[in-house]
């Protein structure tokens, strides 16, 4: 804003003022579409009201954005659409607190909010030309959904996908539908896991912990990044695996989720050491977070 | 007052079995009364909470009737002889904050009581439509009102005592010697005591693991803090089991956790502290100007003062003077006066913080589904967290006025603190902090409770 | 711009007086029971000059303890956006202490960075901060310890030092400044330009903490890992004084407070030291303890701003340590740390 | 955001009548949250019905409310169509438009309104409900009966006989009630005891059948299907299995009290049994008039008893008894005639009432049924018989009236003139309530068979003089002020409650009208049940009743009973508290104020088997969902299902629009002064 507003202002007429700008005001959302992945994990489809702003709208696959019920508050959720699909975006939910509570309470056709995108994104050009190896577990897979999208979209820019996803037990494992759609699509490797004891008699995947298939899988580090998202424990894990079968740090990325508020890096929740998740991250490499303090 | 179209907006929270029962027989009966009153149907008066009341009046009630069961009568055996004690104290609490005592009212109604209820309605809706609508916004402008109310010139009186620091060099003395044989014994893997804070004249709360540390332990009139608050905090109970010297209010605070069951008496060990009384600004502290409890009222060391002087309390407690005054004032000008000082308030929690009682990890403050305290850090908000505060308190605060020696904004807590103390003294006979085997008050009820205020 | 005027000791009531009849709303310390607060003024009357610091910062003037951000009403099953009503007014803040307008200009590189708040700024170019040297330090000040001065200009727009009998030295620091002056230049004699060195050494050496923390902390995993910080914050009882009265904590909360026809998003102040500010709807917390908060709370302001934005986001006024209800000292937790960061580099 | 169904009934006219269903449904169907609102004339006939089950099909709703009558009137009804529509029935509700609006309101546009905050109000509610689960409780297959009188007696048969076990407990030494005392009951003037005792007997010998007479009700717990229940059995100091009913005790019993079930009119011994035909026909020794027991200085029937069943160091006993339902048949009690003082009962030894004049003529009675003035045992001649005494007096007695007076005195006075012909029997009446099956023609006979003299009006007082009683009365129909003389007066008192009810509805948890009398649960539809699920009235207890309504409600009442046991299981309602064991703090308050002793604290324990937490825990099953815990907890740690923060948050919210907040400031339009050039 210029410094020159007061003298603007005590020049002029107020109303001739510009109209304010207000990074805490959401675009309006149509809910179009709700898919149950899980017991407790929920896919909301969202059409921009505003077709213009929809029809700008652009974004990094990894990305996120902040989702409000209005009468509960927002909530940070990466967006899970492709970045292909104009005019929508997609968030997976799990219920958790007031405002995914909120979120599970709405149907077709209500309104909800949405700010965004904020964050890096995934460093897609040091993608191109690779391997890329996917683990993800739980509800991160959301977090990876949208690069995964792309990259399909993409397909000749990338080397072999090896698609990892595990969860508690089959009935808590995301976006069923999609794997099937992702697998058929050529040089796709899909490997689904679930922890011991969470499979069913007729499960046909693998029993284990991700990392524990990680290392099972044994990625070549050669020419491959290997990307992970997942709860706090299967990361920290999955970095040592990874490590250990000689990924270079800077060929590990993963995304953090923190608590956020205002996406911008003004509000103080996600900051980590010098950064903000929400500005600086919420994608980082094994190697940036190494440099952290541990606080996330 | 108002105009004859105005109609005042009451909501009448009642219990299934008499009132609402009792309604629906006036309704078969055909008495016809009047139309303002919009009921919200709960089991049991029991189950009406006075943030029910709070929200009604945060949404802009202008009056709020609460109608159960005779005494005897309730579906659920007590369940509105408890609602009675309770709503005896917030209603009080509302009244000292300058809430207009027909605004909030209560009556008993049974299932048979169809006319009952229609005089009880329609005799609420007169009243309260003789004060017209209630002062705006439960809050808010209410302050920028009354600016030059007598309220304002109300100042706080500091006790004008003097100190009478006893022996305090013996004292601490006492208190190192029996920290020490503590840790050397293994008794106490930690002697929570007081040292030297590090601005002139101002102790802070120190925590001794090694018998050589016990030097650092101090004893003065600048030992303000309540240091029973560290019992419940993870961080200290860890590093063993704990020895903690107490004054005697401190100590009062302990019996009200062994009460409410959060900490246990054999896992504590109080160096009990006799205490001549604490310093506020070079004066006497008006908490200690009544305090009866110099020597604490529970310890298993006790560290005797030799010098102790307690002086003569016929002086009594200034804050009662206040409290008085206060009292006498209208209800419009005690309303500015609370409406000043919660202004004020900016939400820090330090008054929560810094209180023995408020142990709960996640606050109702804090709890959003629902938000039964408004967020936000205005009016609105403030004035309800600062009830619910008050109103948690009731009967259980041991009066040690460190809520109130922290807050940075000055705002007057012990005189709601001692307000709800005293009615509770003078209505149910009970003290917080004396006896762990006694009931607190608002769990507890007596058939023959107050009730005068009961339609 | 460094253009230097001289302001009457009977001059500057006068000049008050008359900011008070403008269009602009004046703002200045004055009494409120013990304390010395900023409020608008009634009255020049009821402007004090006799403190050393008010109680508040001067940063809720811009950055308020709660603010709507977004009304919405639903309508339907749709929901109908309003924007919040901020009135915007000019305004004068008289009488605000260097330590504070050094808080302002920490605060006005986060509100003013990419996705620029304009809740704050708009507020921020709509007033001009008349700064007011320091010239008697409390006990608890340490500005000099962390590279301010009694006398310094940061954030001010303009600034006075008082020369003794000669009145008010006046720096002209922004164009907000040249503004005010230029308005109001009858008051302002010219020419007379002294120096202030003499007051600024006269009020530090006032000054009884005088630290060197104005490096800030350097950061490695041991001294993250070092057992210090449960040491230090064994006694910290987890409210939030200490952010609401630092003239640059900025932390804040997004909440929604609604009813059955709509609502209001607000902003409200936030502190790193409440549990529930990190922690996750699913109960996980990554900074559980408070020990963690509270590293949370020093590093940041020495550590972590200054690797972002090359300075400490601590000003040295010591509300936070006259107000903490146990007496957690940041001063005294800075040198701490520091002095095991030097064993480190030691060894 | 929730799919609503707001259905706005009629009632026919009661409710449009009043109120504008069309204007609540229009705004009904604007409020946020409502995908479907309409008005129809009775939505809770058939077709009313069908419409909210297809609105749920085709509309998905995910719940519904109902403005209509009092829940207690219909909820279930549309909890059973809202399941039906395939929702769970706990997402119904029911806005009470009827009772609390348009039948207490004149003002359209005031009742309109209230009618839509209202609704408004519950659809709030309603979109912060959940889906709950019944619990299913297991029923006890026994019934508790209190009070041995006809009501009683036909409660316990007609379970009895139909299978079930049944507890019967009277606190006098004998079943009977009121009943046993009566002489010939009216319209048929069969004998009282003729008919009522078989079916003491019967009582007495039924193997399903547990009596305990002389016994009272201490303490009653549990719920529904599963109550327990202390009684407490009065000594008697009489072994009833050994006590052969021979009398030889009460020959040598020294000590005389005025015998009850006579009314006074005669003697008994402290040790005794109350009539001839007791059930059971055992002998009990009255501790009060004793001269023995305190200290034992008689001893006399001890010595007398061949059978040895005296025990003159019985104690009390407490016996518990674990019940599925209970039938309360308490009776009544007769109003207090000394408080007609200028009536002279008991100033006067001829001023009677009614059940004392019963005993008169019983021939089991004190003058073997010759008719005697108490006084001195002449034949009274001219008899004044006063009706409503105490009855439709709200000044001295009650205001209602206690029905049943109108026939006894009309049987009194055609007894009197069976057993005196040349007697004159004069009937001072207010009006004559003869409504029933062959009532008015009774009454009828007595005016005209047996010339009974029937003055309309007011007795003013009954004197004495020259030894003789005199009535002044005034007959209203002439306006002449009557003088009798008079033998005998005989008052038909009022029924009033029992005086013991009090005490025992706070056992109970049942609700006492204004007069004493048990409030049913419905005065038209469910006239045998009270509020309190498995508690049900029988006879006197809930108002006046003649006999036949009295052995009517008994059998109702085991009817309901019966049905009540038809089934292994209860469903309960599932309105119960929960703990949230995350934030509990273990504080105990709640268990403190808990009236069942439902809550008990429970240990949190890490893998290890580490104690971490003690936090509270509710046994569901003691659980009665009154919610005293949920406010004593003061971080909300206990939910109330069904009322829960959040739904009753809800309601408070919608009845007012959020008020606007203070505006942070007001711009002052000032002068603008340009300055810059």
């Amino acid at each position: 804003m210029s410094e020159r507003y007061l003298i603007e202002y005590l020049s002029r007429d107020s109303e001739r003022l510009p109209a304010m700008r207000n990074i805490y005001r959401p675009h309006l959302m149509t809910v179009e579409d709700i898919r149950d992945e899980t017991p407790d994990v929920r896919t909301l489809r969202l059409a921009f009201q505003d077709q213009a702003v929809g029809e700008s709208f652009a974004f990094v696959p990894g990305q996120f954005g902040e989702y409000s019920v209005f009468g509960a508050g927002e909530c940070v959720f990466a967006i899970a659409s492709s970045p292909a699909d104009r005019g929508h975006v997609e968030c997976s939910f799990k219920l958790m607190g007031k405002v995914t509570h909120a979120l599970r309470d709405v149907e077709i056709g209500d309104t909800v909010g949405f700010r965004g995108p904020y964050g890096n994104g995934f460093p897609l050009e040091s993608l191109r030309g690779q391997n890329l190896f996917f683990a993800g577990g739980g509800i991160g897979m959301a977090a990876l959904r949208a690069l995964i999208e792309y990259c399909l979209a993409h397909r000749q820019e990338f080397g072999h996908i090896t698609l990892l996803n595990g969860a508690r037990s089959v009935a808590d494992l995301v976006y069923k539908e999609d794997m099937v759609r992702w697998a058929e699509q050529p040089d796709v490797q899909l490997v689904r896991t679930v922890d011991p004891g969470g499979e069913t008699a007729d499960w046909d995947g693998e029993v284990g912990f991700v990392p524990a298939i990680i290392e099972k899988l044994a990625p070549q580090p050669e020419g491959t990044v290997a990307i992970t998202c997942g709860p706090p424990v299967m990361i920290k894990f999955a970095l040592l695996t990874l490590e250990r079968l000689g990924f270079p740090q800077e060929r590990v990325i993963t995304t953090l989720e923190n608590k956020m508020k205002c996406g911008l890096g003004k509000c103080g929740r996600c900051n980590v050491g010098p950064v903000y998740v929400c500005k600086d991250g919420p994608v980082f490499t094994a190697a940036q977070l190494q440099a952290l303090p541990r606080d996330f | 007052m108002s105009d004859d179209n105005w109609r005042p907006q009451i909501v009448a929270f009642v219990c299934q079995w008499c009132t609402y029962a009792g309604a629906d027989l006036a309704g078969t009966s055909r008495i016809k009364y009047d139309p303002n009153v919009r009921i919200v149907k709960l089991p049991c008066s029991g189950r009406i909470g006075p943030l029910f009341l709070l929200k009604a009046f945060e949404q802009g009630a202008d009056g709020v009737l609460v109608s159960g069961c005779h005494p005897g009568d309730c579906h659920y055996v007590s369940g509105n002889l408890l609602a009675r004690r309770r709503f005896t104290v917030f209603r009080e609490l509302l009244i000292f904050l300058g809430l207009e005592p027909e605004r909030l009212q209560f009556s008993w109604v049974s299932a048979a009581e169809a006319v009952k209820w229609t005089e009880v309605v329609d005799a609420v809706t007169a009243q309260i439509r003789a004060l017209g609508p209630r002062r705006q916004g439960w809050g808010a402008e209410a302050r920028l009102q009354t600016s030059n109310s007598k309220a304002q010139s109300l100042e706080a009186q500091p006790g004008t005592r003097n100190l009478k620091p006893g022996t305090q060099k013996a004292v601490e003395e006492g208190i190192r010697r029996i920290a020490r044989q503590l840790l050397q014994t293994g008794e106490a893997g930690v002697i929570v005591g007081y040292g030297n804070g590090t601005l002139k004249d101002v102790t802070t709360p120190l925590f001794v693991t090694e018998p050589e540390g016990v030097e650092q332990l101090v004893w003065n009139e600048r030992c303000l803090n309540n240091l029973s608050v560290y019992l419940t905090r993870e961080p200290v109970t860890r590093l063993g089991r704990v020895g903690i010297v107490a004054k005697g209010c401190d100590a009062r605070a302990l019996v009200a956790l062994l009460q409410e069951h959060q900490i246990e008496r054999d896992k504590v060990t109080i160096i009990g502290v006799q205490c001549a009384g604490m310093a506020e600004n070079g004066r006497l502290a008006a908490r200690c100007a009544v305090c009866d409890v110099h020597t604490p009222p529970l310890y298993d060391h006790l560290v005797e003062d030799r010098a102790l002087d307690t002086g003569d309390w016929a002086e009594g407690d200034p804050r009662d003077r206040e409290i008085a005054a206060l009292e006498a004032l209208t209800p419009a000008e005690r309303w500015a006066y609370w409406q000043e000082q919660f202004a004020r308030c900016i939400r820090c929690y330090a008054c929560r913080a810094v209180c023995p009682l408020c142990y709960c990890e996640t606050c109702i403050a804090d709890k959003t589904q629902p938000q039964w305290v408004p967020p936000a850090f205005d009016a609105r908000g403030n004035l309800s967290w600062n009830i619910v505060r008050a109103f948690h308190q009731a009967g259980r605060c041991i009066g040690c006025d460190e809520c109130a020696r922290v807050c940075p904004a000055h705002i007057r807590l012990d005189l709601i603190n001692r307000k709800l103390a005293l009615l509770i003294r003078d209505a149910y006979g009970y003290r917080a902090g004396y006896d762990a085997t006694v009931a607190p008050p608002l769990t507890t009820f007596r058939p023959e409770d107050r009730a005068e205020f009961i339609r | 711009m460094m253009a230097c005027r001289m302001l009457r000791p009977e001059k500057l009531e006068e000049w008050l007086a008359e900011l008070l009849r403008s269009e602009r709303r004046l703002i200045a310390p004055q009494r409120q029971g013990e304390d010395v607060v900023f409020q608008p003024v009634q009255t020049v009357d009821d402007i004090t000059l006799d403190y050393i610091n008010t109680r508040w910062p001067v940063k809720a003037w811009f950055f308020p303890p709660s603010e709507p951000v977004l009304r919405y009403r639903y309508q339907g099953s749709g929901v109908e956006l309003e924007q919040p009503n901020m009135a915007l007014e000019p305004r004068v803040i008289f009488g605000v202490r260097p330590c504070d307008a050094a808080g302002l200009a920490i605060l006005d590189q986060v509100f003013n960075s990419d996705g620029e708040d304009e809740f704050y700024t708009r507020r921020r170019t709509m007033t001009t901060i008349v700064g007011l040297s320091c010239t008697h330090p409390a006990a608890s000040c340490f500005c000099t310890s962390v590279g301010l001065s009694p006398t310094a200009s940061a954030g001010s727009d303009l600034l006075l030092t008082p020369m003794g009998d000669a009145g008010y030295l006046v720096e002209t620091l922004t164009a907000r400044g040249e503004q005010l002056l230029w308005e109001y230049g009858h008051y302002f004699a010219a020419g007379e330009c002294r120096s202030k060195e003499a007051v600024t050494e006269a009020a530090e050496a006032r000054m009884s903490r005088q630290a060197a923390l104005a490096q800030g902390i350097e950061l490695s995993e041991r001294l993250f890992e070092h057992p210090i910080w449960a040491e230090v914050a064994r006694k910290c009882l987890g409210c939030g004084v200490c952010a609401y009265v630092c003239p640059t904590c900025h932390c804040f909360d997004i909440v929604d407070d609604s009813d059955a026809w709509g609502g209001v998003r607000c902003r409200n102040w936030d502190s790193c030291g409440f549990s529930l500010f990190t922690r996750h709807a699913s109960g996980h917390n990554p900074r559980p303890q408070q020990d963690s908060r509270y590293r949370q709370r020093v590093l940041h302001k020495f550590s972590y701003f200054p690797q972002r934005w090359g300075r400490l986001m601590c000003v040295g006024c010591g509300r936070c340590v006259t107000n903490c209800p146990v007496n957690m000292d940041i001063y005294a937790t800075a040198q701490a740390v520091l002095q095991v960061q030097g064993v480190k580099h030691e060894t | 955001m929730a799919r609503i169904g707001v259905f706005v009934c009629h009632c026919g006219e009661n409710i449009a009548g009043t109120v504008d269903v069309e204007a609540v449904t229009q705004v009904a169907a604007r409020l946020p949250g409502v995908a479907h609102a309409e008005h129809y004339r009775y939505m809770c006939s058939d077709p009313g019905q069908k419409l909210l089950i297809e609105a749920i099909k085709e509309k998905h709703l995910t719940g519904v409310v109902v403005a209509a009558c009092s829940p207690s009137m219909h909820e279930m009804t549309f909890r059973g169509a809202a399941v039906e529509g395939g929702l769970n029935p706990y997402l119904s509700e029911m806005a009470n438009i009827r009772e609390q609006c348009s039948w207490v309101h004149d003002d359209k546009a005031a009742a309109t309104a209230k009618a839509i905050d209202l609704v408004r109000l519950m659809v709030e509610k309603v979109r912060r409900n959940r889906p709950l689960q019944p619990i299913t409780v297991p029923v006890t297959k026994r019934a508790l009966v209190i009070g041995g009188g006809i009501a009683g007696i036909q409660a316990a048969l007609d379970l009895a006989n139909g299978g079930h076990q049944v507890i019967l407990v009277e606190r006098e030494p004998s079943i009977g009630g009121h009943m046993a005392q009566l002489s010939e009951t009216f319209p048929t003037l069969d004998c009282s005891q003729c008919i009522l005792t078989p079916r003491m007997v019967e009582v007495s010998r039924h193997p399903n059948i547990t009596l305990l007479t002389y016994s009272e009700v201490e303490e009653i717990g549990g719920y529904v299907g599963n109550f327990q229940v202390k009684i407490r059995r009065k000594p008697r100091y009489v072994i009833e299995e050994k006590c052969t009913n021979c009398g030889d005790c009460a020959v040598v019993c020294p000590q005389v009290v005025p015998n009850e079930f006579e009314g006074g009119l005669s003697w008994r011994r402290a040790i005794y049994t109350p009539f001839p035909q007791a059930v059971p026909a055992v002998y009990t020794l009255d501790e009060e008039a004793c001269l023995g027991l305190h200290p034992l200085v008689c001893e006399k029937c001890f010595q007398a008893c061949e059978a040895k069943a005296i025990d003159l160091n019985m104690k009390p006993e407490i016996v518990e008894v674990e019940v599925g339902a209970i039938i309360v048949a308490t009776g009544y009690d007769l109003f207090a005639a000394e408080q007609a003082r200028e009536l002279g009962w008991g100033r006067f030894p001829d001023v009677v009432t009614g059940l004392e004049f019963e005993r008169l003529l019983s021939a089991s009675g004190p003058t073997s049924g010759q008719m005697r003035c108490p006084s001195d045992g002449r034949v009274p001649k001219e008899v004044v018989f006063i009706q409503c005494v105490g009855s439709r007096d709200p000044e001295q007695g009650v205001p209602y009236c206690s029905k049943i007076c109108c026939m006894y005195t009309a049987k009194h006075a055609m007894l009197y003139k069976h057993k005196v012909p040349d007697g004159q029997a004069y009937v001072f009446y207010m009006d004559v309530r003869a409504g029933g099956k062959g009532y008015e023609e009774f009454v009828n006979r007595a005016m005209q068979e047996d010339r009974v003299l029937y003055v309309r009006g007011r007795v003013s007082k009954v004197f004495e003089e020259d030894g003789r009683l005199k009535v002044w009365g005034v007959d209203t129909l002439t306006g002449q002020p009557l003088e009798i003389a008079a033998d005998l007066v005989v008052l038909a008192t009022a029924m009033v409650a029992n005086t013991e009810h009090d005490t025992l509805a706070k056992q109970l948890r049942a609700i006492a009208d204004e007069h004493g009398f048990y409030q049913e649960a419905h005065p038209k539809l469910r006239p045998v049940e009270t509020l309190t699920a498995g508690l049900y009235l029988a006879g006197a207890v809930q108002a006046p009743k003649d006999i036949p309504e009295t052995v009517a409600q008994a059998s109702a009442a085991a009817g309901k009973v019966q049905a009540l046991f038809s089934r292994d299981e209860l469903q309960r309602e599932p309105v119960v508290a929960r703990v949230n064991e995350l934030s509990c703090e273990g504080c105990f308050d709640c268990q403190k104020v808990c009236p069942y002793g439902a809550i008990t604290p429970e240990e949190i324990r890490d893998r290890e088997g580490n104690l971490l937490r003690r936090v509270s825990n509710v046994n569901v099953g003691l659980c009665e969902g009154c919610g005293a815990c949920v406010v004593a907890c003061r971080n909300h740690s206990i939910e109330l299902e069904g009322f829960t923060d959040e739904q009753i948050y809800g309601e408070i919210v919608a009845l007012w629009p959020m008020p606007e907040r203070a505006p942070e400031r007001v711009t002052v339009k000032a002068q603008r002064r340009p300055r810059i050039s």
